[in-house]
């Protein structure tokens, strides 16, 4: 098999080369994501359940959320998706400077969308716009609209979480990316969070026009 | 009709049954081929072909594939269970539609009982009374968990949901006394949810639905409430020996003072009593858990009277006996 | 024969101290701490069940209050189902096995395995909470409404079984990547052996459906806590819906049980008959299509719920497709025995009482699958039986198979096998005769889960009951010679059942690296028609 | 494309690519927020699941490197979508189609949960603001013994009777 990249620092010693070791942490990265959209796969399946029971609800009550900043979101989760892919590409290229600055855009960005989601939040928790018995907005006809906010609490909450673990792993990055720890023989953690990173990219561009546009 | 039970399966009671009952044992037989096939087998090899004492090991012959017998044991088996597959659709078709001209009952499951409402305004209570020979549509709910409506002898079952309406039917052609169980675990006191069905001739139907309204005539108070205290399923919960069972005794509490759960004080009197019986959650005594459901509507005005004279009667025993 | 002493760089001595086996990488380490932790969860559900036993010996209390039957069954069913059936083959034997027998030195992620162990650990503790508090009694299944009204400690044990899940996650994931990236050169995907396969297609179906568990006990805990109306029908909830979400898991959970020790059975079968296997692709094969169709078949569990008939119809017809690859599986081992030469060691015996039993187990499935009399059994004793068929008969009985079959390789030392064999045909005996009567009584219209029974039931339960203790018996031997042979036990030598699979060329116990050289692959795993290799301790 | 890239060289993706695509995905981000504003109808729902599977393809396939890497990875993505779907799809068959036999049984007997009653019976409080939900309040008169209220109401669903 090869040798010319074993690169002896990071081989652990079950594995007999550096490219079996990448290769079998990017196979455990995507069973990992698997698992993740049927972890999320759960939510959607009730959404739809209940979109299909109650349309009418649904229709009223989507109107309730923000477009403009479910848009502005998308937008600023699309941008950092870039950066986490450029960050990757500067690292092949051994360009580490520019490396630790795409990583810090996309660690703002994620920021700056869980800080929209904070006022969106806040909105509805002002509004009594909750989920389940929480709920205390009376401007919504159809039949339990609790359920939506239910849905929507839910699905964007536990999305809110994941962002906040890439967020973790991203600084985790920088640390290491600071410390001069990866270079282009040697980057397999950063793509790992990069693929983790355009997953929760992904699950948002189905969130938003799910919940903000067709309720 | 061969009504009788056998080793595997409670008697028929049901038109459906005799149905459901060929397909099962047509499963028996067939299970029971397949099973004395291949154990038998395996024992036949295991004897036939064992290492003897002393024998060294060898090479064995290299039988990896034989395409007849493989064909043949996919095959067979898809087609069995293809026939299998139809015939208990069918079968379950025949348990799901329901006669155009069957009559109404409406059954309501509860913790711990079950509760039936006739087209004729009548009510019962873990007895479902039905004419022989005309064919009934349960409509089914609940009023606090899942329960699951279950009459072997019939061979139906259906969940009873709550917030959701469910049927099932069945035409019993012969009178008789059946069991009837909640198949869906329910809590406390689900092994003792268990009621009859009672087939009675299209005659004694009748007289059943002109007395079903037991008037409690000719019955002091005291005897007549002693009878609901059985029929109305107080039983199950409330003793009247002095033990505590979900709820608390009927003995010598007339006229007593109980604590209540929120630790206010309260005597015992023909108010209190009515008030627990038509709202039961109001005023739960120390010690006990709010899982009483309402009688409103299952019990009526003259009923509590004479379970409210009946508790009083206890009082009286105990007293008698000079506790 | 075997030399007089173990072997001494082994993966049991070396490293020294308790530090090093709690942090221990090592997948042989790893897998025996999952051992400790499923013998100590079978022991206490065993003991749940002996008690569940005992009060349903006569009609009425006859120990204990309804109260505490139903939170003793709903125990039984969570600690023996998330806490040991799971865990029990795949994430215990199968992690000291898998790498072995594709000559590989560890998993593809040794410390994602261990965190496993301990996240195994911390769901048991959680979980185990639920009793200190006062304990379940929703039932192992945990249907909505009951369980957002009781009283009792839900959120615990669902937050346990919740932890638990990443648990089975990490072990699946971790092998699906061993098995794709970590074979020895020269182990191609059809020299593997059938245990590997069967592995293999576990390990897909506990990525792919646990995550599903995962957000439904969340959907569940929340329901609970702020009525969120998915669940619950007194907030527009649909209750069954959740058993939709809930069997979406638990049915291939059930494969995730039965699956591995189809995948011991295979290797026992073929070794004690030193026969190769008949039909290897087919069984291979069969393995991963259970695994895929078997997430088609949840519904048969909801036959009488309130799911729609044209569900019932789709979900019946998908069950009987599963059964195929089952009866293949069966028909494939019998033939291997045909002109073996068959000994009947203890592991044996185990492979043997599966064939009996696993068959009655998978033809009664038959009878639940077919719509109409399902409408008649489903609830009763009969499903008890049925499923106690399969997880004990089945998963259970390819459990004990394959510990006596790999003890001596992970320990060194032979067990006396003269008890082994007694303590098989016990625990056959026993368990025929607490569960055969099941069949019966359920038939006759028993409902399951219940406290008290009427009459009629009464010399069916007697029977199960003394069954219970037969087998409680068989178990209690068992444990004993195993335990004794860990020291008085004779040195097995790195072959005791001339075996052909890469884990039985290594020295026993193994050395902390697996392999002292590369292995390399000469035969196939189940090629006693080309080669001999004598056993290191003489047959019995 | 290559199905399966050279033994130890990395697949480097230009620099154009990606901001292609990124460019890419905020235009069809803006596209579906527009269509989203012509009444369409059923048509909608299925324009905007449309250009949400064209971008998330486009993530996948280019962000996430599956055009130009190992099939397996490929495989492994849509087993999820595909048993993600099964779930779903065979879930509706049972909730879209209880009705089939009996028109009763396929709607909950009560479509309000009990709390609406208690929400509706306090009609001062949000009234004014009915039918313009998202404009900008300011007053939440939600109290927390509402809350609190609902929450004991275990709510038992009408009786049959």
């Amino acid at each position: 098999m090869s040798d010319s990249t074993t690169h002896a620092a990071h081989l652990q010693h079950h594995f007999a080369d550096a490219e079996q070791q990448r290769e079998s942490a990017k196979l455990g990265m995507w069973v990992f994501l698997l698992t993740e959209i049927l972890l999320f796969g759960g939510l959607f399946c009730a959404y739809t359940i209940y979109r299909a029971w109650y349309p009418d609800m649904f229709l009223n009550a989507h109107k309730a959320l923000d477009v403009t900043m479910g848009g502005i979101n998308t937008v600023v989760l699309i941008t950092s998706s870039v950066t986490m892919a450029l960050a990757i590409r500067y690292m092949q290229q051994d360009r580490r400077k520019q490396t630790i600055a795409m990583l810090s855009t996309t660690l703002v960005l994620a920021g700056v969308f869980l800080v929209i989601k904070y006022f969106e939040y806040m909105h509805k928790i002002h509004l009594g716009q909750l989920p389940g018995k929480y709920y205390t907005f009376t401007g919504i006809e159809g039949s339990n609209p609790h359920i939506f906010f239910s849905v929507y609490f839910l699905m964007t909450g536990l999305h809110g979480f994941h962002v906040i673990g890439g967020m973790g792993a991203i600084a985790w990055l920088l640390a290491k990316t600071r410390k001069g720890q990866f270079s282009s023989a040697y980057y397999t953690p950063i793509e790992m969070v990069g693929l983790y990173w355009h997953l929760v990219d992904m699950i948002w561009i189905f969130l938003f026009p799910l919940l903000y546009l067709i309720g | 009709m061969d009504t009788t039970s056998t080793m595997f399966l409670p008697q028929t009671g049901s038109t459906v049954a005799p149905g459901v009952d060929a397909l099962f044992n047509f499963l028996l037989y067939l299970s029971a081929f397949f099973f004395l096939l291949i154990t038998g087998l395996a024992i036949y090899f295991s004897i036939r072909f064992r290492r003897r004492k002393g024998e060294p090991a060898r090479l064995t012959p290299n039988l990896t594939h034989n395409t007849a017998l493989e064909i043949a044991w996919i095959v067979i088996p898809t087609i069995l269970v293809g026939i299998l597959f139809v015939w208990g659709f069918k079968g379950f078709l025949k348990l799901s539609v329901i006669p155009k001209d069957a009559m109404e009952i409406k059954v309501t499951g509860q913790k711990w009982f079950w509760s039936f409402s006739y087209p004729e305004g009548a009510t019962s209570i873990n007895e479902l009374v039905v004419p022989a020979g005309k064919p009934i549509k349960l409509l089914m709910s609940s009023q606090d968990v899942i329960h699951s409506f279950y009459v072997p002898d019939f061979r139906i079952k259906h969940d009873v949901l709550p917030n959701r309406y469910s049927v099932a039917w069945f035409d019993a052609p012969e009178p008789g006394e059946h069991n009837l169980f909640c198949a869906e675990y329910c809590g406390t006191g689900h092994s003792t949810m268990i009621g009859k069905v009672k087939v009675l001739s299209e005659r004694e139907y009748d007289d059943w639905l002109s007395t079903s309204v037991m008037s409690g005539e000719g019955m002091n108070p005291a005897e007549f409430g002693a009878k609901l205290y059985v029929s109305k399923t107080c039983v199950t919960c409330h003793s009247t020996d002095g033990r505590a069972m979900n709820g608390p005794t009927f003995q010598g509490i007339f006229g007593h003072e109980v604590t209540l759960s929120d630790g206010s004080k309260v005597t015992v009197d023909e108010n209190y009593i009515r008030e627990s019986v038509l709202n039961p959650q109001a005023k739960v005594v120390m010690g006990f858990q709010p899982i009483m459901p309402t009688f409103q509507g299952l019990l009526k005005d003259h009923e509590i009277d004479a379970l409210i004279a009946f508790i009083k009667s206890l009082e009286k025993k105990d007293e008698e006996s000079g506790e | 024969m075997a030399e007089n002493v173990l072997p001494e760089h082994n993966y049991l001595k070396e490293p020294k101290g308790l530090k090093s086996w709690l942090l221990t990488v090592d997948h042989k380490r790893i897998g025996i701490l999952y051992l400790i932790g499923i013998s100590v969860a079978f022991l206490l559900g065993g003991v749940f069940a002996l008690l569940i036993r005992l009060e349903l010996l006569s009609p009425g209390a006859t120990i204990m209050t309804a109260d505490t039957y139903n939170k003793l069954f709903t125990l039984h069913g969570t600690v023996m189902i998330f806490l040991f059936i799971i865990p029990s083959i795949p994430a215990a034997l199968g992690n000291f096995v898998l790498p072995l027998m594709i000559g590989a030195k560890d998993v593809a992620f040794p410390r994602l395995n261990l965190l496993s162990w301990y996240i195994y650990v911390i769901g048991t503790c959680i979980a185990l909470t639920s009793i200190v508090l006062g304990g379940v009694d929703t039932g192992w299944t945990f249907y909505t409404p009951y369980s957002t009204q009781t009283t009792t400690q839900v959120i615990s044990m669902t937050f346990g079984a919740f932890v638990l899940g990443f648990s089975s996650i990490f072990t699946g994931l971790n092998f699906i990547v061993t098995v794709h990236k970590l074979r020895a050169p020269g182990m191609t995907w059809f020299k593997m052996p059938l245990m590997v396969w069967a592995l293999y297609a576990t390990a897909i179906i506990q990525v792919l459906a646990t995550p599903i568990l995962g957000i439904t006990l969340v959907l569940l805990i929340l329901e609970r806590l702020f009525a969120i109306g998915i669940f619950d029908p007194a907030m527009g909830g649909d209750p069954v819906l959740y058993q939709h979400f809930f069997w979406f898991y638990s049915h291939p959970a059930v494969y995730i049980m039965i699956l591995p020790g189809m995948g011991i059975i295979s290797e026992l079968i073929s070794t004690f008959s030193r026969k190769t296997i008949f039909g290897y692709r087919p069984i291979a094969f069969s393995s991963v299509a259970i695994a895929l169709i078997g997430f088609l078949v949840w519904g048969h569990h909801m036959f009488v719920s309130g799911q729609s008939e044209v569900a019932a119809m789709v979900f019946s017809a998908l069950t009987f497709f599963v059964a195929i690859p089952s009866a293949i599986k069966v028909f494939n081992w019998l033939t291997t025995l045909y002109k073996g030469q068959i000994s009947f060691e203890t592991p044996m015996l185990y492979a043997l009482w599966f064939l009996c039993t696993f068959t009655i187990g998978g033809l009664t499935g038959l009878f639940l699958g077919t719509l109409s009399v399902d409408v008649h059994l489903h609830d009763t004793y009969f499903v008890v039986a049925h499923f106690h068929y399969v997880m004990v008969g089945g998963t259970v009985m390819a459990l004990f198979g394959g510990l006596h079959y790999w003890w001596p390789k992970m320990f060194g030392r032979m067990y006396n096998e003269t008890w082994g064999r007694i303590s098989a045909v016990i625990i056959f005996v026993g368990f025929n005769l607490t569960f055969f009567p099941q069949f019966i009584m359920g038939s006759q219209g028993m409902p399951r889960r219940y406290f008290d029974y009427v009459p009629e039931y009464h010399s069916m339960h007697m029977a199960s009951t003394v069954g219970s203790w037969v087998m409680a018996v068989g178990v209690i031997i068992m444990l004993h010679y195993l335990l004794s042979s860990l020291r008085k036990g004779e040195i097995a030598g790195n072959n005791p059942w001339g075996a052909l699979s890469l884990e039985w060329t290594t020295t026993s116990p193994p050395s902390p690296h697996n392999f002292d050289e590369q292995p390399v692959i000469t035969h196939g795993p189940h090629d006693y028609d080309k080669v001999i290799v004598e056993r290191t301790i003489p047959p019995r | 494309m290559s199905a399966r890239p050279a033994e130890h060289t990395t697949h480097i993706t230009p620099l154009r690519v990606y901001l292609g695509i990124g460019a890419t995905l905020l235009f069809l981000t803006g596209l579906t927020v527009w269509v989203s504003t012509i009444p369409l109808g059923e048509w909608n729902v299925i324009v905007a699941l449309a250009i949400a599977t064209v971008k998330a393809s486009l993530v996948a396939f280019f962000f996430m490197h599956l055009y130009y890497d190992n099939k397996l990875y490929f495989l492994v993505f849509t087993a999820g979508i595909l048993f993600l779907a099964l779930f779903i799809g065979f879930t509706m068959v049972d909730t879209m189609r209880r009705d089939d036999l009996d028109p009763e049984v396929g709607k909950p007997i009560r479509d309000q949960a009990a709390m609406y009653d208690s929400l509706a019976a306090q009609p001062a409080m949000h009234g004014e603001h009915e039918g313009e939900p998202a404009a900008g309040q300011t007053d939440s008169s939600a109290t927390p013994d509402s809350a609190a209220m609902h929450a004991d109401s275990t709510a038992v669903p009408a009786s049959g009777h």
